[in-house]
C-alpha cells in the first residue's frame, strides 16, 4: 500500500503544480527573445574599448592585456600617434586589436591588467556566428562609437538588435584624459554605454569614508 | 457472387505442400517450425471451408483447436530450442543429430 | 449495397479518419504545453495562438527533413516498418464509436469507421500488431540500441496485452448481463451504457450507468496495461531515451520518424478513446433534445466522447510527468506478478458477484 | 463480387508468403512470410464467414506466437547464420522430384479433371455472421467442453514446461 500512497502524493505534486503554473505565478521560465532576464551586475559579457568623453580612444597599445591573457586570444599592436591628430592621449594607440572570442574564456583578467581601463566587459552575451573568421572581434567591432554605443558585428543582419546593444553595461570610471579622477562632482557623458548616467568616481577620502560596499559602482 | 469451396481447397494443399517441403529443405529449426506452422494453417483453411460448405460450425471449432494446440506447441518447441542453443550455439537440425550433450 | 450507403460508409470512414488526424495534432501540443505546466515552464509558444500550430510546424520541418538511411540497414524491413506502425494505429481508432448515430432520410449514419461484431477482438488483434513495427524498425536498422529495444518492445507487448485482453473479458461478461446476450461490438458495448442506475436503486437514479462503477478495478488494470502497450511513460523502456538513444527509433529520421511519433500518439488517443468507451460509456451522456435546437443534441454525443477521452489521455499526461522509468526486471514483475494476477482474481469477483445476481445464492 | 477478387489476391498472397517462408535465406523474412500467411489466411476466413476464428488467428497466430519466434530470432541471434549444407545425399533430389510429381498431378487435374469432387459452397448467408461467435460458444461449451478444458489444461502445462526448459541456472551449462 506505501507504493500506491507514494503514487499520489506524486501525482499531487505534479498536479498541484500545474494548476499553480496555469492560475498562479509559478512560472520559472521565461521566453527569452521576448523578455532578457537582468543579469548579475559583475557579469562577464563581450568585450569592449572604452573612449574618453572627449572621442579619444583610451587603449595606448601598451600589450598588458595580450600578456596576462591566459587564453592568448587577444592581439594588440601598437603605433605611434601621428602629434598633429592623436587617436588617443598618449605616446601610442592601439593600432591592431583582436580578440579570438572562441578561445576567450571571459576571465576579464584583460580589463584587470589595463592601465588606462580602455577594454572593458559588457552584458552583451549574443555572440554566435556562423563561420570562425566571424568570431574573431576587431578593433571595428570592439571599438566603441561616438554615442557610446557598442558596435554590433553585423549591423545589417535582420536579427541584429540595436535597442540591446544601448543598454549594453560596460562598467568603466569616469576617468579623466589624464588618469585621475578630475571629472568628479560633475555629471556628464557616461563614455560607457550602460542605462542611465553614471556619477563619477569619488576621491579617495570619500572612499575612506565609507563602508566598501555603498561605493559599489552601479 | 461466390468461390467455390474447391478453391479454398487447392489453395489449402498448395500451401501444405510449400509447408511440407520447406520442412524438408530447410535445416534452420526455427524455419522448420515455420514451415509446420505453416501446414496447421493450411488445414484450418481446408476445414473452415469445409465447415461453410457443409453449413457446419463444427469446422471453425476444430480450427479453434489447433490453433491453441499450435501455441501450445510453439512455446514448448521454442523453449527447447533456446535450450538447445545455450548448450551447442546453433539452430541448425544436423548438428543436433546426436541426442547427447 | 446501393450507392448512397456506400457513399455514407466511405464518408464515415474519411471523417473519422480526419478526426483522427486533427486530434493528433491537438494531442501532441497538449501533451508538450500540460507536461510543461507540470514542470512549471511555457511550453510550445511560438506558432500559433498559444503555440497550438507547433505540431504542425514541426511535422512540415520532419517532412522536408532528408531521411538519412543507415548502410548497414536492412532495407526492406527498415522501409516497411513504419507503415506497419501506422496501419493498426488507424484501424484500432475505425472501431470506435465517436457519436450517437442518426439519421440522413431513411440511411442511419453511425459515427463510427466500421461496426465490427467482432470489435473487441479485433482491437486485440491489431494492438498486438503494432508490436511488429517496433520489432522490425529495431532489428532493421542493423545496430545495437534499435535492436534491444526491438526485443524489449516484443517481451513488454505480450506481458500487458495480456492484462489488457483480461480485462476486456471482465467487461464484456458485465456487459452481457446488461442487454440481450453478449457482444463485442463497440457500438453495443455503449449502448448499453447510456442512461443511469436508476433500475439498481433509486438513490442511484443521478449516476450514469458507465462500466466504471462496477468495474473500477477492471478499469485501473485496464489504463495500466494501455499505458504500456503503448510504451509511454514510464513504461517506455522500448525508447529510454537515457540508456538507448532513441530505442526502435534511433536510425530513423526525417518523415519516417514522423510516421513512428504519429503513429504512438495515435496510438495514445485511440487506446484512450477504447478505455472512455468501454468504461466510460463513450459518447453517452444526456442531450437535453427537449429544449436544444437539434444539432446541438447531435454534437453533445461527440463533445461528451472527446471530454472523457481527453480525461483519459491527461491521464497518460500526467503519469509521465510524474513516474521515473521502471526498471526492466520491476516491469515484468508489475506484469506477470501483480497485474495478470489481479486482472484474473478480479475477472473471477466479478463473475461470481454478476451469478449471484443474476441466478441467485447456489445453496438456496 | 467482392469474394472472387479478394479470393485471388489473398490466395496469391498467401502463397508469396509460404514461399518467402521456405526460401527467404534469413529467418526473420521467413517470419514475416509467415505473418503475410497468417494475414491472407485470416482474410480468407473472413470470406468464409469465420469471423471469430479470424480474430483469433490475428491475435494467437500473428500476435503471440510469430512474435515469439521473431523474439527467440532475435535473443540467439541465428539471422545471420546459413544452414543450406545438405547432409542426407538424395533429400534434395528426392523433394524436388516429388514437387515436380505433385505439380504434373495438379495441373492435369486442373485440366482433365473431374470437379464433382469439389463442391461450391452452399451457405453464404450473410445474416449468420451476427450470431457465428454465439454460435462458436454454444458449441464449445456444451460439445466441446471436455476438449476445451483439456486444451486449458494443455496450455498449462506448456507454458510450465517452458518455463522449466528456458529457465537458465548459472553453472548448470
Amino acid at each position: 500500500m506505501g507504493v500506491i500512497t507514494e503514487f499520489i502524493k506524486g501525482l499531487r505534486v505534479t498536479g498541484g503544480t500545474m494548476l499553480r503554473t496555469i492560475f498562479g505565478d509559478e512560472l520559472v521560465t521565461i521566453e527569452y527573445p521576448k523578455e532578457m532576464r537582468q543579469k548579475p551586475q559583475r557579469f562577464h559579457g563581450r568585450h569592449v574599448l572604452n573612449r574618453y568623453p572627449d572621442g579619444m580612444e583610451k587603449c595606448i597599445g601598451c600589450e598588458l592585456c595580450a600578456g596576462v591573457c591566459p587564453a592568448k586570444c587577444i592581439f594588440v599592436r601598437g603605433m605611434d600617434n601621428d602629434p598633429e591628430d592623436p587617436t588617443s592621449p598618449g605616446e601610442r594607440f592601439g593600432f591592431v586589436y583582436e580578440i579570438n572570442m572562441l578561445r576567450c574564456i571571459f576571465c576579464a583578467l584583460c580589463v584587470e591588467a589595463c592601465p588606462t581601463e580602455a577594454i572593458t566587459m559588457t552584458h552583451l552575451f549574443e555572440m554566435s556566428t556562423t563561420n570562425r573568421e566571424d568570431a574573431i572581434y576587431t578593433r571595428e567591432t570592439l571599438l566603441m562609437d561616438e554615442k557610446g554605443e557598442v558596435p554590433h558585428m553585423f549591423p545589417d543582419d535582420e536579427l541584429a538588435d540595436m535597442d540591446e546593444l544601448a543598454v549594453a553595461d560596460g562598467w568603466v570610471r569616469a576617468t579623466a584624459p589624464s588618469g585621475l579622477t578630475s571629472y568628479q562632482g560633475v555629471r556628464m557623458w557616461q563614455g560607457t554605454p550602460g542605462p542611465g548616467d553614471w556619477d563619477p568616481e569619488p576621491d579617495q577620502e570619500q572612499i575612506d569614508a565609507v563602508s566598501p560596499t555603498e561605493v559599489d559602482d552601479g | 457472387m461466390i468461390v467455390a469451396a474447391g478453391w479454398y481447397m487447392a489453395l489449402a494443399a498448395a500451401l501444405f505442400l510449400i509447408g511440407a517441403f520447406g520442412l524438408l529443405l530447410r535445416r534452420n529449426a526455427l524455419v522448420m517450425f515455420m514451415c509446420i506452422e505453416l501446414m496447421l494453417n493450411a488445414v484450418n483453411l481446408t476445414l473452415i471451408s469445409a465447415g461453410r460448405a457443409l453449413n457446419d460450425l463444427n469446422g471453425q471449432v476444430a480450427v479453434f483447436f489447433i490453433l491453441v494446440v499450435a501455441a501450445a506447441e510453439v512455446v514448448v518447441g521454442l523453449a527447447i530450442i533456446v535450450a538447445i542453443f545455450r548448450r551447442r550455439a546453433t539452430a541448425s537440425v544436423d548438428d543436433l543429430s546426436e541426442l547427447r550433450g | 449495397m446501393s450507392w448512397p450507403e456506400f457513399g455514407i460508409v466511405v464518408l464515415r470512414v474519411v471523417v473519422t479518419f480526419v478526426l483522427l488526424l486533427v486530434v493528433t495534432l491537438i494531442n501532441v501540443w497538449a501533451e508538450r504545453k500540460i507536461v510543461a505546466d507540470m514542470q512549471s515552464r511555457i511550453g510550445p509558444s511560438r506558432a500559433g495562438p498559444w503555440g497550438i500550430l507547433q505540431t504542425l510546424a514541426d511535422g512540415l520541418k520532419l517532412f522536408f527533413k532528408e531521411s538519412v538511411i543507415p548502410r548497414k540497414v536492412e532495407l526492406g524491413m527498415y522501409l516497411l516498418a513504419p507503415f506497419l506502425a501506422i496501419i493498426p494505429a488507424f484501424l484500432i481508432f475505425m472501431m470506435v464509436p465517436w457519436g450517437k448515430p442518426f439519421m440522413i432520410g431513411d440511411h442511419e449514419v453511425a459515427l463510427q469507421g466500421a461496426d465490427l461484431n467482432i470489435g473487441l477482438l479485433f482491437i486485440l488483434a491489431m494492438s498486438s500488431m503494432a508490436v511488429y513495427a517496433v520489432v522490425l524498425a529495431g532489428w532493421s536498422s542493423g545496430s545495437k540500441y534499435p535492436l534491444i529495444g526491438g526485443v524489449r518492445a516484443t517481451a513488454q507487448a505480450i506481458s500487458y496485452e495480456a492484462a489488457m485482453g483480461l480485462a476486456m473479458v471482465a467487461v464484456v461478461i458485465f456487459t452481457a448481463t446488461q442487454g440481450e446476450g453478449g457482444t463485442l461490438s463497440l457500438a453495443e458495448i455503449v449502448e448499453r451504457q447510456t442512461g443511469t442506475w436508476a433500475d439498481v436503486s433509486p438513490i442511484l437514479s443521478f449516476i450514469p450507468r458507465w462500466n466504471v462503477f462496477p468495474q473500477f478495478a477492471a478499469f485501473v488494470i485496464f489504463v495500466v496495461a494501455i499505458v504500456a502497450e503503448t510504451n509511454r511513460a514510464p513504461f517506455d523502456l522500448v525508447e529510454a531515451e537515457q540508456e538507448l538513444v532513441g530505442g526502435f527509433h534511433t536510425e530513423y529520421s526525417g518523415m519516417r520518424f514522423a510516421m513512428f511519433f504519429l503513429a504512438e500518439y495515435i496510438n495514445i488517443f485511440s487506446m484512450s478513446a477504447i478505455a472512455a468507451t468501454l468504461f466510460l460509456g463513450g459518447w453517452a451522456g444526456p442531450t437535453f433534445e427537449t429544449f436544444l435546437p437539434g444539432f446541438i443534441s447531435a454534437l453533445l454525443p461527440t463533445v461528451y466522447f472527446l471530454i472523457k477521452t481527453y480525461a483519459i489521455v491527461f491521464i497518460f499526461f500526467w503519469l509521465r510527468a510524474t513516474l521515473p522509468r521502471l526498471r526492466y526486471d520491476q516491469l515484468m514483475t508489475l506484469g506477470w506478478k501483480r497485474l495478470i494476477p489481479a486482472a484474473l482474481a478480479w475477472l473471477v469477483v466479478s463473475t461470481v458477484a454478476i451469478g449471484f445476481r443474476q441466478f441467485g445464492p447456489p445453496w438456496s | 463480387m467482392a469474394e472472387p477478387i479478394l479470393f485471388v489476391l489473398m490466395a496469391l498472397g498467401s502463397l508469396a508468403g509460404a514461399v518467402t517462408v521456405v526460401a527467404a535465406r534469413n529467418p526473420v523474412y521467413s517470419a514475416m512470410g509467415l505473418l503475410g500467411t497468417l494475414f491472407s489466411v485470416a482474410v480468407l476466413y473472413v470470406l468464409q464467414l469465420a469471423h471469430f476464428v479470424a480474430a483469433v488467428q490475428v491475435i494467437v497466430y500473428a500476435g503471440a506466437v510469430l512474435t515469439l519466434f521473431l523474439f527467440v530470432i532475435m535473443l540467439i541471434g541465428v539471422d545471420t547464420s546459413e544452414d543450406w549444407d545438405e547432409k542426407l545425399p538424395y533429400q534434395r533430389a528426392f523433394v524436388g522430384g516429388l514437387a515436380g510429381l505433385i505439380a504434373l498431378f495438379a495441373g492435369a487435374l486442373t485440366l482433365f479433371g473431374n470437379f464433382d469432387w469439389v463442391p461450391a459452397a452452399t451457405s453464404t448467408d450473410p445474416d449468420s455472421t451476427n450470431g457465428t461467435i454465439q454460435a462458436i460458444a454454444e458449441l464449445l461449451f456444451t460439445d466441446w467442453v471436455l476438449a476445451f478444458e483439456a486444451t486449458a489444461l494443455l496450455l498449462t502445462i506448456a507454458a510450465a514446461g517452458a518455463i522449466a526448459l528456458a529457465h537458465y541456472r548459472r553453472g548448470q551449462t
